[in-house]
């Protein structure tokens, strides 16, 4: 057991560092933001970025190396993450992390020969396609069909909740093809290119400023070979890949750049009044705040070291990020309060207090609670996979 | 002792959230908010015609003299409507500053037109620090022939746009309490506006004061002692602010209910679920002791500084619990509410701006701490008893 | 509206507290203080103070004047309870409360001319026997039957978590009569003497040092004129009486104590180091479950505002108890951690800090977590009978 | 970086918990919660023989060297087992701090006979105001002739009823840190032990010294500099503390959960309910980040004070946690659980003593404060960054 970074994981960790700062100056920052987008960075620069990662080796930097991947292990993996998550950088999402792990668990030879390469140099975006507006927690309840006709499936139906689905060059669809079972047996998943003829994207304003999407398939055609893993078990798919979603998910990088952000906030003068800090008050909600953030970096590096054992984490990828994500909803509710009478001001206006991120982060986490499994959820997940309490 | 609304305040409550939900639509609030003024002022005509405006002005000036209690459910239901208006900048701040500090003129001049709908006002107190202590102000006001001489930015300034005047705080002695209130017009020149963008459906300005000139009548109060008066007002928007709070915490309330009978997953809808069950008894439940609070906070009003303690254990207790109220109805909703045209966003983004409002729940536990330092027995209130046994 | 005790109802709170000073002096303290005891009082004391409670007229204050009643409002009768629980004293349970009260609503003529006249006075101890070991929360299990035979009814069965069974004179007992019957319909209520033979009381000591009794009924004859309400309409009089019960529980008198007991324990000089009362941090903690207190208390007399009105308070009786009982184990937890070292120490040790009243109080408060509906049951009750969700 | 167990470690901790969970009954352990030694030699003796008591101590006398997460291991399961022991007093205080600061013949003298179990020992540090600071020591120890006379009173001193010395720490002059530390036969003249009764399994006593005299050799140390050690003392002490109360978590979780997957209630197991599911995965949440801090904090402590934040996180941390999780698993339980012979009652006694020892959570986060204040730096620990963006 060491709690200490290796001299080489440490190097790695300066070098990461190293290169967000490079790619992420402040004038690139002051560039390429953008409000409208979930990731507050234009698609357009997502997508360069995501090729400067795979030019980098980071993206495929876990994968075996047999798929053009670096082979190192999960340790080097949540470095990044949390580095990455730390200086806000665009790009570790579904496109870099649930998908090619589950093209590589469960692709076929052709497709894996097909997208890897692909997807190591960050070429290609994808969007996850498994909730709908009937199915949100309750992926069963899925409607979205795909009927066999010949050498292709034809997919007809809307997904809902469809992250980055206006900058996806494909799509990771959950589809029904037993219409007799309303049951997890019966869903089949297939890659649908997003150019083919049928597949429209739609916009959703959240409250978060950002733009979401939903994607609708109208009679769309996809050949058979994009079909992934056997018909009608498309379950399995979803879930073998979830729990390392969950595990890249849960990195600690977002609460330790909370922390640091809300101790400047309370460490500088103020007119008319001591900084925050001297308060004691103050202080002891920053401790609390300061372990729970401690926490969430053990439980991430606790995960990393069981992938890097080998060991195939699942229940802890929930509690790890269940763990991450209460905390960072811990930083914002306490964000909300530290800043006083400054809290509700947004970007641009006067006297705006950390550029506005406490606000807008305020309002954007709170997908936290539902996405990818919400809190009751995962607690239910915890409970009945962990603990192996009835259902 | 009676901790219940008699059956006029009941009737009340009930005519202005009845008001409340139909004088606007949700669409409608958020045309609004993009806009300078934030607040229609035909709605707001409306809502003096009710009578609500001047509920707390003397006959003589066109108000009913109703109680704190009666107003303060009037803003619950403005609140639970989510409905952008005036009354924390014309009638919480500046028309009850006038009718507790200001001349005879002075409230003769602007009181009946305030009751009447027809006159938009505001206060200028908060500067840099954001704080609510008189060392905070450091704007200044000299005298300058038969008038004075303002310099200084204030901050948060409610619908200054709108405002035919806007009362400024400013220092004019090196004693913390060294302040003095002025009238000023909104056009006056050297006084320039800037919007402060923020969440909450407020319009809320920066103002900046370069050489700005008033004559002597411009004086609210005696000159360097207005400080008092001032701490009124925050009492006021704090115990007020905690009221439009349990609106914004009945409305997310009432939407989650709704939402949890309604919406189907796994067989059933999810209000059947336990977990959901007690989500929603937690944010009853702090809503109802909220509500209980806050009228005791209301009801203290009346009392000059007296009512300190149930204020602020009001404005804490409401700005903890009702944003959290707001969070934990997200959570039970789910993705559907993440979308800005379901309503929930409203009261989630009020809520932000509310808990803030005339001092946070820090703020207020500060000054509650404070008391129990300096006067234990203040600090107990009507709970005051002899311990039966001593230990020591 | 008013926040404030009318002159009549101060008047009223003083001549309670007097009499509580008087009747609890501290050598009659030391002398009947028995923690063997649920109420930490001796049985005899319990007894002999509830008649002193009939003889001031306390007991009946609240009931109406048919019935020897003082016909006062539940403000008053919130005012008692509110003092006694801040006092400690005995007596304020079932045998005051709930049982008079059900019996006035569905008690026989008969039975009233029996049982208030004693009641009133404070002559009689009861228990209630709703529990079984198989029916805690879900009272529709219970398998206590009562089989009908000429003018008696034969009662077989055991009854768990019987408080106080030991001292009482009678038992207020939920039976089946209908055997067909797993659910609410085919309960019926018995009054039974508990000297009748086949009546037989167990002990069972509590992790907080006093001792619970069962009770076990063998062939027990019950004459039908004991029979409360009608035969297999027994769950009407249990639902009837309880939002009673919780009201009489909800006064805030218990929290008003613990916080009154920190606050003056944080206020005292200690050797080598200041008060905790200047630490910044401990008032901010004492601020927050000052608020609480102030919540509990405002809602029971909100309670009694309603009841004084003449209206009946259902599910706003298990709010006000709700809050009450949470505010109560926050002091208890928050106890702990501002006693610091002292807090395991029991009374009678050297340095015992608050004579061990909080650790013995962090102990028996737990039954707060199930007792009369738990936290988690009381919630469901508000969410269902309250606000309307389905079960 | 490897925050797991290896395989060793794995085996140390089932073979732990398995000799918990089988050397003695619930009933045998509230027995013995009654007796003055208030632990059964020769469990403690077998303890021993497993090679726990000597762990941590060099070869040479009789240890095995282990790392302190090995240890922390042995805590927790037998924490988890419930079962009193002396390691406390005799190897986490006494043993190591003679370790630490002994002179090469009292290490001679102490640890070969603690490793295996043949003596007790224990340290007495606490006074009247239950603090841990220096300057809250008022016993004094005076030179006399050729050794010591040590006046005052201790309080909370672990097992000293079987226990063959005491190892007390005394005031020699006015700076705070003026501290020397002496050892005491535990039946020398004028010492007297008086029972101080409590929850928790643990056997505490209050020493008075009066007038009581030791030679020069009974000096452990330098004389009026033994702060030091004791601060070290503590910091181990809120370590391994931090680990019992992860076992005690651990068992309170695994009672609710055998509980909930039995109990039927309203047709079937309670265990299918959210809000039990809800409950226990809370419990498990907390329990498992709690054991993250506690391997931390344990990893830290060969690092003298500077595992000083990570032993605080730990104990702050479990000290808060695992006593609430004993409350949750009373409140699933119901009932049935407030009766002395269910077991919970063991784990909820135990979590009151446990986070009150060596600093409760309010202690912890005073220190990680104070750190805050004064070095900033040092309170990010590991995880310091340079904020990619100045706002100000």
């Amino acid at each position: 057991m060491d709690f200490k970074l290796t001299a080489e994981e440490q190097a790695f960790r300066l070098e990461v560092q190293d290169f967000l700062r490079r790619e992420l100056t402040p004038n690139i920052w002051l560039a390429h933001r953008d409000p409208t987008e979930q990731g507050m960075w234009t698609a357009d620069f997502t997508k360069a970025f995501r090729r400067k990662l795979g030019a980098a080796g980071y993206i495929g930097m876990g994968w075996p190396k047999e798929y053009g991947g670096g082979g190192r292990n999960r340790i080097y993996q949540t470095i990044l993450w949390d580095e990455m998550e730390y200086h806000r950088a665009p790009g570790i999402d579904r496109s870099v992390t649930y998908i090619p792990n589950a093209v590589i668990a469960f692709g076929s030879d052709a497709q894996k020969a097909e997208f890897l390469p692909k997807m190591v140099r960050g070429e290609l975006s994808w969007f996850v396609g498994y909730s709908e507006p009937e199915a949100g927690s309750d992926l069963a309840n899925l409607k979205t069909k795909a009927v066999e006709d010949g050498d292709y499936f034809v997919i007809t139906g809307q997904k809902a909740f469809s992250s980055d689905a206006h900058m996806a060059d494909y799509g990771w669809v959950a589809t029904r093809t037993d219409a007799t079972s309303t049951k997890h047996h019966g869903l089949t998943m297939f890659i649908v290119d997003m150019t083919l003829p049928g597949v429209t994207v739609s916009e959703y304003p959240t409250l978060a400023g950002w733009t979401h999407h939903a994607v609708h398939f109208d009679n769309v055609r996809v050949h058979k070979s994009m079909m992934v893993g056997a018909r009608d078990q498309g379950w399995k798919v979803v879930m073998g890949a979830i729990d390392y979603e969950r595990g890249a998910l849960a990195s600690a990088g977002l609460v330790n750049y909370q922390l640091d952000r809300l101790l400047a906030w309370c460490a500088q003068p103020r007119e008319g009044a001591a900084p925050l800090l001297d308060d004691p008050v103050v202080r002891d909600e920053l401790v609390r705040l300061a372990i729970e953030a401690e926490t969430a970096k053990l439980a991430s590096y606790w995960l990393a070291s069981l992938s890097a054992k080998g060991l195939r984490p699942q229940h802890e990828s929930s509690v790890a990020l269940l763990v991450k994500r209460e905390t960072s909803r811990k930083f914002d509710a306490a964000g909300l309060e530290l800043l006083g009478q400054f809290a509700p001001l947004r970007a641009g206006s006067p006297a705006v207090a950390l550029a506005g991120e406490v606000e807008v982060e305020y309002r954007d986490h709170l997908y936290f609670q539902f996405a990818a499994g919400g809190f009751d959820i995962t607690r239910n997940v915890v409970a009945t996979r962990g603990l192996g309490l009835p259902r | 002792m009676d901790i219940s609304l008699d059956s006029d305040q009941q009737m009340l409550h009930e005519t202005a959230v009845t008001f409340a939900a139909n004088v606007m639509t949700p669409a409608r609030i958020r045309e609004l908010e993009e806009t300078d003024a934030g607040f229609d002022a035909s709605v707001w005509k409306q809502i003096a015609e009710m009578g609500w405006a001047g509920a707390l002005f003397p006959e003589q000036y066109g108000g009913s003299e109703a109680s704190a209690v009666e107003l303060a459910l009037v803003v619950e239901a403005l609140g639970q409507g989510a409905i952008p208006n005036p009354l924390f900048s014309t009638v919480i701040e500046a028309g009850l500053l006038l009718l507790d500090a200001g001349s005879p003129i002075q409230r003769e001049t602007y009181l009946p037109r305030i009751a009447s709908g027809d006159a938009i006002l505001t206060t200028a107190i908060l500067e840099a620090s954001g704080g609510l202590r008189p060392q905070e102000i450091r704007t200044t006001i000299t005298k300058a022939g038969n008038g004075f001489t303002i310099n200084g930015t204030k901050l948060f300034v409610r619908d200054a746009s709108t405002a035919e005047v806007i009362i400024v705080a400013g220092r004019t002695g090196d004693e913390a309490e060294d302040v003095t209130l002025l009238i000023v017009p909104q056009n006056a020149p050297g006084l320039t506006l800037r919007r402060m963008p923020a969440s909450g459906g407020e319009s809320l300005w920066q103002a900046t004061f370069d050489n700005v000139m008033v004559d002597s009548d411009a004086l609210v109060g005696d000159d360097g002692n207005a400080w008092a008066a001032i701490a009124r007002l925050q009492l006021r928007g704090a115990a007020f602010k905690s009221a439009e709070l349990v609106g914004i915490g009945q409305a997310s309330l009432d939407l989650t209910v709704t939402y949890a009978k309604t919406r189907e997953q796994f067989g059933g809808p999810i209000g059947r679920f336990q977990g959901v069950h007690h989500h929603c008894a937690e944010i009853y439940r702090d809503l109802q002791v909220s509500r209980l609070l806050v009228w005791q906070a209301a009801a203290s009003l009346g009392e000059g500084l007296a009512g300190s303690r149930e204020v602020s254990m009001a404005k804490a207790k409401c700005s903890d619990a009702m944003p959290a109220a707001t969070r934990i109805a997200h959570q039970i909703h789910g993705a559907i509410a993440y979308y800005r045209d379901y309503p929930l966003e409203l009261y989630y983004h009020r809520a932000i701006a509310a808990q803030a409002a005339y001092g946070d729940a820090g703020h207020h536990r500060r000054v509650l701490s404070e008391l129990m330092r300096t006067d234990l027995d203040g600090f107990r209130g009507d709970n005051r008893h002899d311990l039966p046994v001593h230990y020591f």
